[in-house]
């Protein structure tokens, strides 16, 4: 497509979608499919059918993540926003019977709240507005229209320019400078080129790029393309979990439809530039986020890291310089392009600029999806945003960073959301998930858990990690079982710290994070083990 | 004539190992007579004497822990010593007797007790110690001073460590004796 | 191909080597001693066991002197309490994952693990050993595998990928249930793909691979053909 | 540049071989299709057998130790047949915190299986994933590709006794 027809379409879609008076936007998102929305969905077009109400009065619309995933399954309608909660098939005729009126009480879901209000969405713009699987909508949405403004009328150095005076940085936990990473690439000589997405979301308990993937997967995909543009790639491949089946069925139908329309394969946007997506399934290996192992497992071998130099962008997937960026920072990249960097870097605070998507869970009121800006205090996440713990129970940590961050306690919570702040406290800004604990939570078992995880997950290459944490899991259930001796505490720092230090890559080095988090924070609680064993 | 009272107490312990450690610790030979000038050997499967005495200045250990009874000298030992010390790789490392380990204790002793037996034996109850899950070096249980690896370790090895620890010092070993040797 | 000359520092010493030379190299050559455990002459490096681990000034972590690289006014440092704290504790890892009974092995005295723990001063290990329950594989003809004294060094791998071409040993598993395999993980005798040139064997730094009627001590291994074979064979591995 | 040897047979005449014969064909039978290959022979057969493993190994030019290594590395394949109906207890931190090992626990007592196992009546193959993602939801159990969500072991145990002896959807 010509930047003109881009613009051609999108102008259709709009028109055709402000003759609507109404439409009922249900979550299809993993977060609410299980609790049966597609169903939901029917039965709102059954309803609306038997009611004799058309699809230009009132469209029922399949949408990606509306963020309160602990309250769905949830309908939202336009125009006014209002949202229905707790929605069965059976609501349906309630929902139609309300759509001149406010939501039901049993339904209504109060969209004032913190928890919408004290978000900046950008990443997740459009989740929840656009049907994820129909390019009409990203278009009609803005999308697309970055892409052929950058295509034709930016150079290269002029995109990295802008995503350097964005001070975007990487989302997928390390936080290195994304301009800086394109321009190494941009400078790497050899071809051809390639650019990888890594979506192969492993923390658990996180789920930001499932989410961005199933609401708006052509929004990563253009930031895919315009870094591929950046940096002179001409080849792409996303790597994926192939435990997210919805995400990388929603995936392949934008990918299919961008083909289709010339936004993905040669000459795309009627320029000189190319650019081939290839779909890659992950298996199931957290390591494989480590970028020279999901290069490894790219090119079809056991996903073991190798040491770096040579860094992927000089070296990478069959030897090419490659570009690795993760889902959300790819999504970023549109909205910089559009606005500018200095809009973005607007955003955030001095070194983090920007937002931030985070996954809530654990013992907190509202479980789900949230986009921050940058700098906003954990407090106001946990307790404002997040409504903070159920009744009953008292706040004790809210872990960040999953296996590779730590556990923060209480007296720590005004501290600033930003890769640097969080770094100072032990943790790491992570990819996304923030679990938070409450005092029913042991911060021995958690460390245990998260070191069990660590365990399984060793790739098994480098003695430090595969036996490192062995050893602390083992020394840790030491602690649990009121065994742990004196000497135990002391072997299990000095291997926090060896561990730490001499691990071949960034899963070993940071194993240890959650342990050494709670031994600072969480002493007492050792000591109590060390008192309660007697030794 | 009587003997200095500043003669230090010295302890010998043999867990589960072969004896080779004590036998190599025989092998001093006319050293013995060096150490006994300056040691009284108080107790050891090497003289009569049958308990522990209340304090002992240096204990060596030869044999990995490999049983109740084991476990039980062992901790006692260990209260009753100043400085405890692993001689040979089984009280160090474990060595062969915890070649049993990755078996588990009922293969093992099935395969002593019932398959190689031309008449079933009961299996060991208490006057026959019964076998811990696993056996161990001497450190996994209590805390252990001075380490001295070796298969055994040789006389000359034990002689100068022996030696280095009734002049108080702690023996550097590097050079001497590693796992195996 | 002949690059530029750079001058470094080694443990205060002004050293130089070639551009593309890695620190152990450099090293090496000005007799400095820095222990080892995956490196082989003559194999492409793993980077895997962390023994070779130094001090860079200016790096923010500890490097493999093996795969890093020297660069001009580098100033590397091969010794410090925590050097040996690290490497002391890695070679107790080992030690501890399997069950290396020094007195009865083949390799009783050629061994690289042993004689790591030697100079380290390892005279006891800390943590808890594992005690696996792990295979012999005594199917070959001339060759014995002991799954119980491997420690993943990936040098068969290597040879036999790179040197060899057969491409016989492969590594399965992740974490602590890797194990080195032959084909489908079946017995090495069975294997299609094996040329029994040996070449394994005489690499492992323990007594994991031996040849058969060796009794303890007795396996000593021989590996000075590996960087001529090497060059011989096209490598730039030496 | 030495020709490549031929590309072997298919283990059998199943028709099926051909759905992998492709998936790696479209790599271009290279070592690099090696991942999806195997993706591609678990999702036709349900698991990787030895002779499949050995056609890929054959087809793609990979050493069979290289292919094995690969197979295994992953937590996703499976080198056994699983049982009728599966239940994969999610163990993301999500679900940990609200009690995901108990319901592991109650399964084991009640079925004789750990995670990784099928039950001695082939009945039922107990997984667990790291994450689904859905941690809104936790704890999640997903049985035969139905998504419990909140469960608890009473619910679990109610499910399982539901599709034991059932075919599977």
């Amino acid at each position: 497509m010509s930047p003109d027809e881009i613009r051609g379409m999108a102008e259709r879609e709009r028109e055709h979608q402000a003759g609507r008076s109404c439409v009922l936007q249900v979550c299809t998102a993993a977060g609410c499919q299980p609790m049966q929305s597609v169903e939901i969905k029917t039965a709102l077009e059954a309803e609306a059918k038997a009611r004799g109400i058309g699809e230009h009065q009132c469209q029922v619309k399949s949408v990606g993540c509306l963020g309160l995933c602990g309250s769905g399954p949830l309908v939202r309608r336009e125009p006014d926003g209002a949202m229905y909660q707790r929605v069965t098939p059976g609501d349906a005729p309630a929902i139609l019977d309300s759509l001149g009126s406010a939501p039901p009480t049993h339904l209504f879901l109060d969209t004032r709240q913190p928890f919408f209000a004290r978000q900046t969405r950008i990443v997740t713009a459009n989740s929840g507005r656009i049907d994820p699987e129909r390019l009409e909508d990203y278009l009609a949405a803005g999308g697309y229209a970055t892409l052929a403004r950058v295509l034709t009328e930016m150079s290269p150095q002029e995109v990295i320019g802008e995503i350097t005076r964005s001070g975007l940085r990487g989302r997928g936990g390390g936080g290195y400078p994304t301009g800086l990473k394109w321009s190494t690439v941009a400078k790497s000589p050899g071809t051809p080129k390639t650019i990888i997405c890594n979506a192969d979301e492993g923390d658990p308990g996180a789920f930001m790029d499932r989410s961005v993937l199933e609401s708006d997967p052509h929004r990563m995909i253009e930031g895919m393309l315009i870094a591929a543009y950046a940096v002179g790639a001409s080849e792409g491949y996303i790597y994926i979990r192939a435990e997210y089946p919805l995400a990388i069925a929603r995936l392949k139908t934008a990918l299919r439809h961008a083909e289709r329309h010339g936004l993905l394969g040669n000459n795309i946007c009627g320029t000189r530039f190319n650019l081939r997506i290839e779909l890659r399934l992950g298996a199931g290996a957290f390591v494989c986020g480590e970028e020279t192992a999901l290069i490894a497992s790219i090119e079809g071998n056991r996903g073991t890291p190798r040491p770096r130099p040579p860094y992927p962008a000089e070296r990478g997937l069959f030897g090419h310089p490659t570009l690795i960026n993760n889902v959300e920072t790819y999504a970023n990249v549109p909205s910089i392009l559009e606005r500018g960097g200095e809009w973005f870097a607007g955003i955030g605070t001095e070194r983090s600029k920007g937002t931030k998507v985070f996954a809530l869970t654990g013992s907190i009121a509202n479980t789900g999806l949230i986009e921050v800006p940058m700098g906003i205090t954990l407090r106001d996440i946990v307790f404002e945003i997040g409504g903070g713990v159920p009744e009953g129970a008292r706040f004790k940590a809210v872990q960040t960073g999953g296996p590779s961050g730590g556990c923060i306690p209480e007296q720590y919570l005004n501290t600033p959301v930003d890769y640097e702040s969080l770094m100072s406290l032990g943790s790491i800004m992570g990819s996304g998930g923030m679990i938070i604990m409450d005092d029913s939570s042991s911060m021995i078992d958690v460390a245990r858990y998260f070191m069990e995880f660590c365990m399984t997950e060793s790739c098994g290459k480098c003695i430090p990690c595969r036996m490192g944490t062995v050893e602390m899991h083992e020394l840790l259930g030491r602690f649990l079982n009121g065994s742990a001796a004196k000497a135990d505490l002391d072997l299990l720092e000095d291997l926090c710290e060896m561990v730490k230090s001499t691990s071949l890559c960034g899963l070993g080095q940071s194993a240890p994070n959650p342990v050494l988090t709670t031994l600072r924070y969480f002493r007492p609680e050792y000591d109590a083990a060390l008192a309660a064993g007697g030794r | 004539m009587s003997e200095p009272v500043t003669k230090a107490k010295l302890a010998t312990v043999w867990l589960d190992g072969c004896s080779g450690c004590h036998m190599s610790f025989l092998d001093m030979d006319e050293r013995l007579l060096e150490v006994a000038a300056r040691a009284e050997l108080v107790y050891s499967p090497l003289v009569d004497r049958k308990d522990f005495p209340e304090i002992v200045d240096i204990t060596l250990v030869e044999g990995a822990v490999s049983s109740e009874e084991d476990l039980r000298k062992i901790r006692h030992i260990r209260e009753h010593t100043r400085v405890l010390v692993s001689l040979g790789d089984c009280a160090v490392a474990g060595n062969v007797p915890t070649m049993r380990n990755p078996f588990g204790v009922e293969p093992v002793l099935s395969r002593a007790y019932d398959e190689n037996v031309t008449a079933p034996a009961p299996r060991p109850r208490g006057v026959i110690p019964v076998l811990l899950q696993a056996a161990r070096p001497v450190h996994a249980v209590v805390p252990v001073d001075v380490y001295i690896p070796g298969c055994p370790p040789s006389a000359e090895t034990i002689h100068y460590a022996v030696s280095e620890l009734l002049a108080g010092r702690k023996p550097e070993l590097r050079k001497l004796t590693r796992f195996g040797a | 191909m002949a690059g530029r000359v750079l001058t470094c520092q080694i443990d205060g010493q002004d050293v130089s080597g070639l551009e593309e030379s890695t620190i152990l190299e450099v090293a090496r050559e000005h007799h400095i001693r820095i222990p080892t455990l995956c490196h082989v002459p003559g194999l492409p490096e793993a980077g895997a066991c962390r023994v070779c681990l130094v001090e860079v000034e200016g790096a923010a972590r500890l490097l493999p002197a093996c795969v890093t690289r020297i660069a001009e006014g580098m100033k590397v440092k091969t010794e410090s309490e925590r050097l040996l704290k690290y490497r002391r504790m890695t070679v107790e890892m080992l030690f501890a994952e399997r069950n290396h009974i020094c007195s009865v092995c083949v390799s009783n005295g050629h061994c690289d693990l042993q004689w790591l723990a030697q100079t380290l001063g390892v005279d006891h290990i800390r943590f808890p050993y594992r005690y696996p329950a792990l295979p012999v594989d005594s199917s070959h003809a001339r060759f014995v595998a002991d799954h119980n004294r491997c420690v993943l060094c990936l040098r068969c791998v290597r040879v036999c990928g790179e040197i060899e071409g057969a491409h016989t040993w492969d590594v399965m598993g992740r974490g602590a249930d890797c194990l080195v395999i032959t084909d489908l993980a079946q017995p090495w005798g069975e294997s299609a793909s094996c040329t029994s040139c040996g070449k394994c064997v005489q690499v492992c730094p323990t007594g994991a691979l031996s040849e058969k009627g060796k009794s303890a001590g007795e396996m000593a291994k021989q590996r000075r053909f590996l960087p001529y074979l090497t060059l011989m064979r096209g490598g730039n591995h030496v | 540049m030495l020709p490549k040897p031929p590309l072997p047979d298919p283990p059998s005449d199943d028709k099926r071989w051909k759905i992998v014969a492709t998936s790696m064909r479209r790599l271009g039978n290279q070592p690099h299709a090696l991942i999806e290959a195997l993706h591609s022979l678990q999702q036709t057969f349900g698991f990787l057998d030895r002779p499949g493993l050995e056609y890929i190994a054959g087809t793609l030019h990979a050493p069979l130790s290289k292919v094995y290594g690969a197979a295994t590395f992953y937590h996703h394949f499976r080198l056994k047949p699983k049982g009728r109906h599966t239940c994969i207890v999610c163990t993301g931190t999500g679900c940990y915190i609200k009690g995901a090992n108990r319901l592991l626990d109650d399964i084991e007592k009640k079925h004789g299986v750990k995670p990784d196992q099928t039950s001695a009546d082939g009945e039922i193959s107990l997984l667990t994933a790291r994450c689904f993602g859905a941690c809104g939801l936790a704890p999640v159990v997903v049985l035969d590709e139905e998504v419990l969500a909140r469960v608890t072991s009473d619910d679990v145990e109610r499910k399982l006794a539901e599709v034991r002896g059932n075919v599977p959807r």
